[in-house]
């Protein structure tokens, strides 16, 4: 943003601040800048679909630009026709058509997703677990005991059809311990992600807004 | 920047783009000149002199398991294309279709490379390949012809076995316990603190005569997880119906709100109360991801929900709404397969279901014996990852004096198999 | 940055007697301010602490606010710890050949920019240094914007670059992971052109790039989905490229069992972000205090750490209390 | 009728994308899909803009509490979606006509997003700073053992990421130099850390095969049965 006009700072940093007051409480500036969020990003995503998706993908796909020398791909009218039915939903007569492409997509996502979820997490998982459990060093053995532990007590932790007693349950308990140490792990390293959006933000509201408000005025 | 700047920028990239573009095409001239009238008997190329020395030993092989639009071309490396000498800049392939003697030069490659991928052929076809060295200076070496070579649809990607065969075994037992579960007959199930909290909340909130707010996540019907919170909305709202309270659903993809629409409708019609379900507080917001954080920030603050639900895919929102939400007083249920995200929920909600018991939920709200057959199905998928998990970890560890090297699944499978003295 | 607000004229008459001081580094009344109020503060809440009083969230939240405030403005700059992991990309980075062609792809937006921005800067200046010729490309899309700013950032310091010898920038196709599938395999079919326009072939540094492996090495930088996870499955995985990632530090933790496998190196939020430009300014010494973004934010994250973490133990203490008064009187 | 067509086709289009993965000539369905999906939702964005355009009117034309904003909302959404659709001031336009790049430097759809969008997106991100405060003050305490483990692998991570851990156990003797915050923190995330992230994903897996066959084989469609029949 370094050639942003010097109203186009003034702007952004006065919303910024808008967001910050929320922290405070709502407040009509924060409700302002909802309402605003709210209207351009919904158009700015319209907008984005429209020219990336409709156009780029769908039009220069069965319509290929002269000299491309891609063929037409008619499969493309497939995803329109669906697309059509959607809109099928305003008229009060036929919108039990809309149901076909929302069946589309809920069988596909689920035929789609079940196979990349079953090869990337559940076999590349399972098989990056199969490491030489001895290794040269006994904390590198510690280290590769403690995964395959901690990967099979977890696992044990999700069982439905089985109660959490005895061994098992005990099982389990170390299970949801090796969870929680994991969740304390991602939330611990997380902090700093979110304490540099803030940093960023005041490093704005600090130096290009407020010489830009000084220049202003 | 203004208009007039970005104006010349444009053109000055224009300008440089031509340059480049002469740059390459007379750089590359004397090589693309040789194109047409290279032929396998034409040996004069390897005479000129300084000609480097050619490739040797040029396979061409059909692409596996593909739909016979691919062939592999690899070749030993040329002897000039080795440290100290590397005067060839790359290498050109030719191809030629079976029984012509013409061959085309299809791509060219850096040195030190010694393998092309030809994609886009005709399936069913015979070709033949052909592989020189270039130098910098526009030589071309004499070009080694290989073996023909015949395009192959494959129907099944047999690189994919044991996924199948796992899948096979998982699906399958998943489908088995589906189909035999009997009804009447109680199966154990533990308990899962979120989900028996459901009902307690949705009731709180009917007291309270607060309404109750529902996300099922931010990601579109593509994502498995809002399907997963679409199938658990349905449970909420029926019982929203029956209890006759309401319920907010701002939804963040048009299509999930269309989705949201059906189902809440659906759980109204069964529980007889068509009347009272309102296409209004089904609606949606913004595509933009902090956009519709703020929203829901806002319908917090103002409308006050009693109970909140985060069920579905969430990212860096999930502890934005979580805080809000508390800071209301509402009780809050989340469940997300996003691991990242548990953390934040695990912190800040009164509940969250981890993962699995994200898609477990539906299955236990709606209690039928099908749907919780299809659990000890999953069950059974845990103990065949568990004693894959504690097998492979043995078999690496007894593999590894000798040097074996696992690092995959399938090498780990592999490995299996060749205990069992197959394969090796 | 810090002596652009001080030399704007409605502030500078009023912090003039501070300017002088404060514009060099660690301004020692500005930083006296800061530190008597931060500790004054955590003082405050901890005797609230002790008394038994749960603190208003509203408290917590202007106690951080001011925190991170008054380390920026103070400008602190404190040590930071190397790693291998971020190591490892430098490493790959330094020993690549004049002339190897790198592929950076940005998927992030303007949020994630302050933690990653860093990172694509340091690695483009890091590779220009090397003669490295860099592709740039981006799976999100806000991320064209991202890929702008980079190159407007890195350009002044090398002049003489040639926009598709040099470098180039193939911009957004929407498509997410389908994206990914295809240029594992076949750049060119989701990337015919440039991002204005060109035809890829007209570029003189990309000819023989035909597919993800043909760059070597690729660095993805990103901050969510598609991101890294995507590169290592669609990519990574199908392909054999090699890859090292700068991830913002939420999804770094999720992103380890790549580590080192499937990706070589990652740097993980700024932390990660700052020990590369410590490693850069080490070998490129050119590269002075003031350019190190990341370096520049890990004074106040420091001291934003050591205040949540003092915030947790007062936590602990009085629902420690809490529990002793409770057990006492029942 | 109503209800079985929707229903064939969601098991069709499921059994057929399981088999794709398997099968190379049907491989590019996979990647049709997504395209597929991609026009699909495009078009059910008349639908959600349009609700979002019939709420905010109705509550502008009934005054109800906040028209007001509502109606910033309204304007805010036809501005963005004017100077996007035909893209103003597009510097590109004279030579690209539609076909330029909708983020060109000087369109008037990216100075909005420069001065509008990307500071309220990157605004509402930062709050989070705020809320990791609140929520590790009110969370992180020692109620039960799974508390206590959650808050003592956080805090020695928190340790880990600044130099203040190695300060603190910079004393440590070298035979004890595994606890010392920089290795543990490492250690954990590198061990611990992957053993529960892989319990998590295989899971995962596990719940979305189980759910994916509940879905295609019928037994779970209550999201799109919703009919009058």
């Amino acid at each position: 943003m370094a050639d942003a006009s010097p109203i186009g700072i003034f702007i952004a940093g006065v919303l910024t601040l808008g967001i910050f007051s929320f922290l405070y409480k709502d407040n009509p500036v924060y409700k302002v800048c909802e309402a605003i969020f709210i209207g351009v990003s919904a158009a700015y995503w319209a907008v984005e679909y429209f020219y990336s998706a409709l156009y780029k993908k769908f039009w220069l796909g069965v319509i290929p630009p002269e000299g491309s020398g891609a063929d037409p791909d008619m499969w493309l009218w497939g995803g329109a026709i669906l697309g059509v039915l959607m809109l099928c939903r305003m008229i009060p007569k036929i919108n039990w058509l809309s149901r076909w492409p929302l069946a589309f997509i809920v069988g596909a996502t689920a035929g789609l997703y079940m196979m990349t979820f079953f090869v990337s997490n559940a076999m590349n998982q399972i098989a990056s677990t199969m490491q030489p459990l001895i290794q040269d060093t006994f904390l590198a053995t510690l280290g590769s005991f403690t995964v395959a532990i901690g990967t099979v007590t977890g696992l044990i932790y999700f069982f439905f059809s089985k109660e959490h007693k005895g061994i098992f349950g005990g099982a389990a308990k170390v299970g949801i311990w090796f969870l929680m140490v994991t969740f304390g792990a991602s939330f611990g390293y997380t902090v700093m992600s979110r304490m540099s959006l803030l940093i960023g933000r005041l490093d704005f509201l600090f130096s290009s807004w407020a010489t830009n408000f000084g220049q202003m005025f | 920047m203004s208009r007039l700047s970005r104006l010349s920028i444009s053109r000055k990239t224009f300008l440089t783009s031509l340059l480049s573009l002469l740059v390459f095409a007379a750089y590359s001239a004397p090589l693309l000149a040789q194109d047409s009238d290279i032929s396998v008997t034409d040996s004069t190329s390897a005479e000129l002199e300084g000609a480097p020395a050619a490739p040797t030993n040029v396979l061409a092989v059909d692409h596996k398991y593909d739909i016979g639009e691919a062939v592999d071309v690899s070749w030993d490396l040329s002897f000039d294309d080795t440290a100290g000498m590397r005067n060839v800049a790359g290498y050109i392939i030719y191809r030629s279709v079976a029984g012509s003697a013409e061959f085309d030069s299809i791509g060219a490659v850096f040195s030190l490379t010694s393998s092309f991928a030809d994609i886009g052929l005709t399936r069913g076809e015979t070709y033949q390949y052909s592989v020189s060295s270039y130098t910098l200076s526009g030589q071309v070496s004499e070009p080694i012809v290989s073996a023909e070579v015949t395009t192959e649809r494959e129907w099944f990607d047999w690189d994919e076995v044991w996924v199948f065969i796992l899948l096979v075994l998982i699906g399958g037992s998943v489908m088995y316990f589906i189909y035999h579960a009997r009804k009447g007959k109680q199966m154990f199930l533990r308990k899962i603190a979120g989900l028996q909290a459901v009902e307690e909340a949705i009731g709180r909130a009917t007291e309270m005569g607060r309404p109750i707010l529902f996300i099922p996540g931010i990601h579109d019907m593509d994502d498995v997880q809002t399907i997963a919170g679409m199938t658990i909305l349905a449970k909420v709202a029926k019982q929203v119906a029956e209890y006759e309270s309401r319920i907010f659903v701002p939804t963040r993809a048009s299509l999930a709100m269309t989705a949201a629409r059906e189902t809440v409708r659906e759980a109204y019609m069964t529980a007889g109360r068509v009347d009272a379900y309102r296409a209004d507080d089904i609606y949606y917001v913004t595509d933009e991801q902090f956009g519709y954080v703020a929203a829901v920030n806002g319908i917090m603050t103002r409308d006050k929900p009693a109970t909140c639900f985060y069920l579905g895919a969430f990212f860096a929102e999930s502890l934005i709404l979580a805080e809000t939400g508390n800071s209301i007083g509402a009780i809050q249920i989340a469940g997300t397969a996003q691991p990242a995200q548990l953390p934040f929920f695990v912190a800040a909600c009164d509940y969250t279901l981890i993962g699995e018991e994200l898609f477990a939920a539906s299955a236990y709200l709606s209690g039928e014996a099908k749907q919780l057959g299809s659990l000890k199905g999953q069950d059974v998928g845990k103990v065949i990852a568990m004693a894959a998990v504690l097998i492979g970890a043995v078999l690496a560890t007894l593999g590894s004096e000798e040097g074996m090297n696992i690092e995959t699944f399938r090498g780990a499978f592999h490995g299996i198999w060749s205990v069992f003295g197959g394969g090796q | 940055m810090i002596q652009a607000l001080f030399l704007s004229p409605v502030f500078s008459p009023l912090f003039s007697p501070l300017f002088s001081v404060v514009s060099h580094g660690l301004g020692p009344v500005f930083s006296w301010i800061f530190w008597i109020l931060f500790v004054a503060g955590v003082g405050w809440v901890f005797w609230r602490t002790i008394k038994g009083r749960e603190v208003e969230r509203r408290v917590i939240f202007l106690m951080m606010g001011l925190t991170v405030a008054g380390a920026v403005l103070t400008g602190i700059v404190l040590p930071v710890q190397e790693t291998v992991v971020v190591r490892n990309i430098f490493d790959t980075i330094e020993n690549l050949e004049e002339g190897d062609k790198v592929l950076l792809s940005l998927d992030y937006d303007p949020s994630g920019a302050p933690e990653l921005q860093p990172m694509a800067i340091a690695v483009s200046q890091h590779c220009l240094e090397k003669k490295l010729k860099i592709c740039y490309m981006t799976l999100w899309g806000t991320g064209g914007a991202m890929i702008a700013d980079v190159i407007t950032a890195i350009r002044p310091d090398f002049p003489e670059l040639v926009y598709g010898e040099d470098y180039c920038n193939v911009g957004y196709r929407a498509g997410n992971e389908a994206v990914l599938k295809v240029i594992a395999t076949d750049f060119r079919k989701t990337f015919p052109t440039d991002v204005s326009g060109i035809v890829l072939d007209s570029l003189p540094m990309m000819t023989g790039v035909t597919a993800c492996p043909d760059f070597s090495y690729i660095v993805a930088i990103g901050s969510g989905r598609p991101g890294i996870k995507e590169w290592v499955e669609y990519v990574v995985e199908p392909s054999g490229a090699l890859m090292g990632s700068g991830a913002a530090a939420v999804s770094a933790p999720q992103l380890y069992p790549y580590y080192p496998q499937q990706m070589n190196g990652m740097m993980g939020g700024s932390k990660g972000a700052s020990e590369y430009e410590k490693m850069l300014r080490r070998g490129y010494p050119k590269y002075g205090e003031f350019r190190a973004q990341a370096t520049e934010i890990m004074g106040p994250q420091t001291v934003a750490h050591v205040f949540l973490m003092l915030l947790i133990i007062f936590a602990n203490i009085s629902f420690f209390l809490a529990k002793k008064r409770k057990g006492a009187s029942a | 009728m109503k209800r079985t067509i929707p229903w064939i086709i969601t098991i069709v289009t499921g059994f057929v994308l399981v088999i794709a993965e398997f099968v190379p000539p049907w491989g590019k369905m996979r990647e049709d899909v997504l395209i597929y999906f991609q026009i699909i939702s495009v078009f059910a964005f008349f639908l959600g803009g349009g609700s979002l355009l019939k709420i905010n009117l109705q509550k502008v034309f009934s005054k109800r509490t906040d028209w007001e904003y509502a109606l910033v909302t309204v304007v805010g959404f036809f501005v963005m979606l004017a100077l996007g659709l035909f893209k103003l001031g597009n510097p590109e336009m004279a030579t690209a006509g539609y076909a330029a790049d909708l983020n060109a430097n000087g369109s008037w759809f990216k100075n909005l997003f420069d001065a509008v969008k990307a500071p309220l997106s990157a605004s509402m991100y930062s709050l989070l700073a705020f809320f990791i405060a609140s929520a590790s003050y009110r969370a992180f305490r020692a109620k039960n053992s799974d508390a206590t483990v959650l808050l003592v692998s956080a805090f020695i991570i928190l340790m880990g990421q600044t130099f203040v851990g190695v300060v603190a156990t910079g004393w440590m003797p070298d035979w004890v130099s595994f606890f010392k915050v920089e290795n543990l923190s490492l250690w954990l995330l590198a061990k611990a850390n992957l053993a529960g992230q892989r319990a998590i994903l295989i899971g995962i897996a596990l719940g979305i095969v189980s759910m994916s066959l509940r879905v295609i084989l019928g037994i779970e469609r209550t999201h799109l049965s919703g009919g009058d029949e």
